[in-house]
């Protein structure tokens, strides 16, 4: 990590991409530029003025030659957005069965947790060769994930889950930045992702469960905040079992998909969108809990989905 | 577009040394034109002035509808209504205030005018008694905001753009107010003519602007759901 | 200058806002379903605007150079407001991957809703 | 068309003395030396924010002052810089005194707005220095919520009424600028006949006019959210902060091309000049102006293509972005074309052009990679993105705008600047800017985050070659502040038309009378007639 360098390492399967692009942009810029800086030398040098009542001659406009720097820049820049914009749904798809593991950003500081327990602060292990999903939200400000190794970066909003994928190649240490500006300490948010062979991951992860799984936690959160009164069978409220990921049809006609920031708005804001047949009698939880508190509740309900899943 | 308004050859026969005539300009016609053209452009900035708010209410609306209804109920359609009349019926005394310059009547159009304000005045009286009916049931947000119902941010959120929305909309015809008053006060001296009464022109569109965003805000605000 | 519009046509555009305040007002009080609601009002308040524009206004009289700029300021509040309601539209159409898979957790299943996997469920890591 | 006659015994200058001459005057080129005297100086302030923050820059560790000392100064370096110096720059000093005389009025339209503009900018100032000297601000000058809302503790509210003023200052000078092209040009002025320098300001004026209210609206919005908490940027009380994204980019982005567009429509008259050509594709380059105008305002989301923005949006911001590429092209290439076969002087002006033509390429070029979507994910909000704005900003409009300056020296104050200075100065400046500038791309790409204070080690051996460049470019902006201020006294007279150029400006005296002409000129010719045309006689529309 320590020295001068002109070029990041490159340690995701995106980056070599990402680079493959930057590559393409550097030759076509090269080529302009020395295009226009050998122009404006030769000419400056050829056509100097030798008198100083020289009359050169006019030339007023040659249609074929805008055409020409119209069509070819054209050309270029469609290939450019083309190969970007295919790049782009890359990076902001995750595929499915990617890792999933929590962020938190706040004034400045990382939180991480891994779905089995750990968690770390300004740390963030993961495997190489296992495509990793961050489901990423903000305790305050606005922030910005940002591996440069990785060529990736999401913005971290409050009041919102974002995600970003990357798959490590490389194990190594690399650079965690926060990248949007967030009040004083910006510059000291920064961290480590540490990207470990899988066998040595998994002992990594073992190794520090020292508390339980973040569902387990989110399900005595669930206890103590007296959820299950209402919502168990025919408790007056919608069942969370097998909740997560189905649609849920609203009073006022819409259907949406019960995904994590449908389910963060019904705990924060229950009024917001209320299930249809159900009254709005649910008390809101904002200022009861915080961001951390809220991702458990979230995954708690999200591992109801998969048990009913499994079961079935 | 591109010999079509510069002005100078087509209004040589107007008058060329009347007293309102500005010493950079050739003839009243070429001021008159510049004066409303400078109008029309700034008018335009005031819609995207005012487009900004409408955006910030759109993505809202569409996001909290049942919110914005329980908040528009709120407010009295009855009464906005009345505004809403009220300042249409100023909007056609501002326009024969205009019919009145173009006549050369100054005494008429001083007296459209005051009554122009008159019912400026009327309007604006209505709405400060919405604001101060607002206050003192603690649902201005930011001054001791408190309310009960099913959505309470959300109508939060929706009175913030009804206040922001209506004060800017108030400030304008505060502004408005103040440059009718100046125009009583130059009819009143016989300052406008047949040949000289663009101000009487350019602040007429100026107040009628000021009548359409009312047009917009009237149903948006007033009649949601 | 601009030209002279005869009085009586001042009052029957009055005459006709009034009119469209009053429909707007009564419309209020049938609940359409959806947007239509919206879209009625907005219809009324647009024929209004064009009212008080075209005549009270003068655009009707008015030189070519005031339509554009009208045209002008209208196309870009639609810019703003449509292209930025386009991305509020648009951000939940990617439907972002549900999974919740571990590592080595061997009664993993695909969720319901997740597209169905054709070969086994993500990818593993390799062995070292 | 050359009158080297001594200058007349009245002009603008000497008409009448006094500081309440100043103050209350309604000439166009007395407001414009007044606006020049106001960015000059609030240059020198945001120019000194910038040293600071490169001499921090100059060790990884944050050792010279506190974090937030720090963050107060990116923030008045860019609110400065951006609101009070490059968008009014050109427009309000060589616009508002070129433009009536390039089309051969005798004023603006509205000579009272005009000065009111000034009044209203110096208010604007003094509303923004005192926020600086109370304390500061630190939201950074894109004002992002919710930091800037609920968490800064600084003086968000005085910056932004100080923000929010300027903007009225900027549309009173579009609206004038619009208002007199149309209706005041010289009879025979067609439109094809009017130097690009008008279709530039024309262009420039529409964007000051459609965008600006957009940004007075987010701001007064920020203002009311930060004093009130009316929660339409808060998250928590159900706002959302990226609608401010949209509402401050939506004139943000085009404001860059308020700052550029005036600095092309002034190469455009140097390159003429001094290659003694007339311009190659008149048309293409007036109306690649009005091209660059419109769609900047189809493009602003290519700031937010990782805040959050759904991804259709960002591909269809994206695929517009590109869009822009094309006018900027059509633009070099002309001008590069223009050169050929002239008969090219190296005068310091040029120089500038010349540096401006290579620069903006570059900062062009550069823009496709942040227009390019998987490219923009790794370098938005990296160095690599303050490279690329400050070579369109520094490189383009600066350079354009001290060309622009030197050019019309002679006609502005009657006096010649010394010409081995000004050639010096320009190359300082143009050595000094590559080397400030350049390794921060390298940087940006390496990751290193724009707004920190302090950096991973392995970055510093480029932060301090881009601090040593700093140093020379600040020489290189201090020497023609001190020559030009000199040729006052000492410079020799000019003559009415010291660099033989066409354009109306020249065929009255320097300075100029108050009235500008002694009688209104009558055009007969196209732009920039130079020489006659052979066998390629361009047929001019209108």
């Amino acid at each position: 990590m320590e020295g001068f360098r002109l070029f990041p390492e490159a340690a995701s399967t995106i980056a070599g991409r990402v680079d493959g692009l930057f590559g393409f942009l550097i030759g076509v810029s090269l080529f302009f530029a020395a295009l226009i800086f050998a122009l404006l030398l030769v000419f400056a040098i050829r056509y100097r003025r030798r008198s100083e009542d020289e009359q050169p001659p006019q030339i007023a406009r040659r249609d074929w030659l805008e055409a020409t720097w119209i069509l070819i820049p054209f050309v270029l820049v469609m290939i450019m957005f083309g190969w970007g914009a295919k790049l782009y749904f890359n990076m902001m798809n995750p595929p499915d069965g990617a890792l999933e593991i929590y962020a938190i950003g706040k004034q400045w500081m990382w939180k991480f947790q891994h779905p089995e327990g750990p968690r770390e602060i300004n740390e963030l292990h993961v495997p190489v060769g296992h495509p990793v999903k961050m489901t990423m939200t903000s305790q305050d400000v606005i922030h910005s994930f940002f591996v440069p190794a990785f060529r990736v970066k999401m913005d971290v909003v409050p009041g919102r889950f974002t995600h970003i994928w990357f798959e490590a190649t490389k194990p190594g240490v690399y650079h965690l930045f926060c990248a949007e500006y967030c009040g004083t300490m910006h510059a000291g948010m920064r961290g480590r992702v540490i990207a470990m062979r899988p066998t040595l991951y998994e002992e990594w992860l073992r190794s520090h469960v020292s508390g339980e799984p973040m569902a387990s936690t989110g399900e005595s959160l669930f206890g103590r905040l007296g959820c299950p009164t209402c919502h168990r069978a025919d408790g007056g409220a919608p069942s969370l079992v097998g909740l997560f990921g189905t649609p849920v049809r609203l009073q006022s006609g819409a259907t949406v998909t019960a995904d994590e920031s449908y389910l963060r708005e019904s705990i924060l804001n229950p009024r917001a969108k209320i299930v249809t047949g159900y009254q709005p009698i649910m008390p809101s939880f904002q200022g009861q809990i915080n961001a951390e508190e809220l991702t458990q509740l979230i995954s708690y309900i999200k591992s109801l989905g998969q048990e009913q899943t499994n079961g079935s | 577009m591109p010999t079509a308004h510069s002005g100078k050859t087509r209004r040589s026969t107007l008058a060329k040394s009347h007293s309102a005539l500005a010493h950079h300009f050739d003839d009243l016609g070429q001021q008159y034109e510049a004066s409303t053209l400078g109008m029309w452009a700034f008018l335009v900035t005031e819609i995207m002035f005012f487009g900004g708010l409408f955006l910030g209410y759109a993505v809202y609306r569409a996001a909290y509808l049942e919110g914005f209804i329980e908040g528009s109920q709120h407010l009295d359609a009855i009464l906005g209504a009345l505004m809403t009349a009220i300042l249409l019926g100023s909007s056609l005394t501002m326009a024969l205030s205009v019919h009145a310059a173009q006549v050369g009547h100054n005494k008429l159009l001083a007296r459209f005018l005051l009554l122009t304000m008159l019912l400026g005045v009327a309007f604006l009286s209505i709405k400060g008694y919405e604001y101060w009916h607002k206050y003192h049931t603690h649902m201005v947000p930011g001054f001791a905001f408190h309310y009960d119902g099913l959505h309470p941010e959300i109508v939060r959120l929706f009175l913030s753009f009804y206040f922001i929305m209506t004060s800017m909309h108030a400030l304008h015809m505060i502004i408005g107010l103040g440059l009718q008053a100046m125009l009583v006060m130059m009819a009143w001296r016989g300052r406008f003519s047949p040949e000289y009464h663009t101000p009487v022109e350019i602040i007429g569109l100026y107040w009628h602007f000021v009548d359409i965003v009312w047009i917009f805000l009237y149903p948006l605000l007033y009649l949601v759901g | 200058m601009a030209e002279v519009v005869p009085q009586r046509i001042y009052y029957r555009v009055f005459a006709a806002l009034i009119t469209l305040t009053l429909l707007t007002w009564g419309v209020s009080y049938v609940h359409f379903g959806g947007y239509l609601g919206i879209i009625i009002a907005l219809t009324i308040a647009i024929g209004k605007t064009a009212l008080v524009v075209l005549y009270f206004m003068h655009v009707r009289y008015s030189n070519r150079l005031i339509w554009v700029y009208i045209g002008a300021g209208l196309f870009w509040l639609v810019l703003l407001v449509g292209v930025t309601m386009g991305d509020y539209i648009s951000r939940e159409w990617l439907p972002v991957s549900v999974g919740w898979q571990r590592l080595n957790v061997p009664d993993y299943a695909p969720h319901p809703t997740a597209p169905p996997v054709s070969e086994e469920p993500g990818r593993r890591p390799a062995t070292p | 068309m050359e009158t080297t006659s001594i200058p007349p015994q009245v002009h603008y200058l000497n008409a009448d003395y006094g500081i309440k001459s100043w103050l209350f005057t309604t000439d166009h080129k007395r407001i414009a030396l007044l606006y020049l005297s106001s960015i000059t100086m609030m240059f020198f302030v945001g120019g000194a924010a910038a040293t600071l923050m490169r001499l921090e820059l100059m060790t990884p560790q944050g050792d010279l002052m506190q974090p937030e000392t720090y963050n107060k100064l990116f923030t008045v370096h860019g609110i400065i810089m951006i609101f009070f110096f490059l968008v009014p720059s050109i427009p309000a000093v060589l616009g508002n005194f070129l433009v009536p005389m390039m089309i051969g009025a005798r004023d603006l339209a509205f000579p009272r707005l005009n000065l009111l503009s000034w009044y209203i900018f110096t208010l604007a100032g003094l509303f923004t220095l005192a926020a600086i000297i109370a304390g500061g601000v630190d939201t950074g000058w894109t004002f992002y919520t919710p930091y800037s809302t609920a968490f800064s503790n600084s003086y968000v509210i005085l910056t932004a009424v100080g923000v929010f003023i300027a903007g009225f200052s900027s549309i009173l000078t579009g609206l004038n600028f619009i208002v007199t092209i149309h209706t005041m040009r010289a009879p025979g002025l067609t439109w094809f006949r009017l130097p690009l320098f008008i279709w530039a300001h024309y262009a420039t004026s529409m964007i000051i006019l459609l965008g600006t209210p957009v940004l007075a609206i987010a701001i007064v919005l920020v203002g009311l959210e930060h004093a009130f908490g009316i929660g339409i940027f808060d998250p928590a009380l159900g706002g959302d902060p990226v609608l401010f994204q949209h509402l401050f980019w939506f004139y943000s982005h085009p404001a860059v091309y308020i700052m550029i567009l005036p600095s092309m429509g002034v190469v455009s008259e140097l390159i003429t000049c001094f290659a003694r050509k007339r311009i190659f594709g008149y048309s293409f380059i007036a109306f690649s102006s009005v091209a660059i105008a419109v769609l900047g305002f189809f493009v602003w989301g290519h700031h937010m293509f990782v805040s959050s923005q759904s991804v259709y949006a960002g591909m269809i911001f994206s695929f517009l972005s590109m869009f822009v590429a094309i006018p900027s092209a059509v633009k070099v290439f002309n001008w590069t074309a223009t050169i050929y076969k002239g008969s090219v002087s190296y005068a310091s002006p040029m120089l500038y052009a010349l540096g401006f033509i290579g620069l903006f390429t570059m900062g062009g070029l550069t823009g496709l990679f942040l227009a390019t979507l998987a490219i923009d994910v790794h370098v938005h909000d990296t160095y690599f993105v303050v490279a690329h704005f400050h070579y369109i900003m520094v490189g383009g409009a600066v350079m354009g705008y001290l060309g622009g300056i030197h050019f019309w020296w002679p006609k502005i104050t009657g006096r010649l600047y010394p010409e081995g200075w000004a050639k010096f100065s320009a190359l300082m400046v143009f050595v000094g800017f590559n080397l400030t500038f350049f390794p921060q791309y390298v940087l940006g790409y390496l990751g290193m985050p724009r707004r920190y204070h302090m950096y991973p080690p392995e970055f510093q051996v480029l932060n301090v070659m881009s601090s040593a460049g700093a140093s020379i470019l600040a020489v290189g902006y201090l020497i023609p502040l001190v020559y030009l201020v000199w040729s006052l006294r000492y410079g020799a007279l000019a003559g009415s038309n010291p660099w033989g150029a066409t354009g109306l400006e020249w065929q009255t005296a320097s300075p100029p009378p108050t009235e500008n002409f002694e009688a209104t000129p009558v055009v007969t010719q196209p732009a920039y007639a130079y020489g006659s045309f052979g066998e390629d006689e361009e047929v001019h529309v209108g």
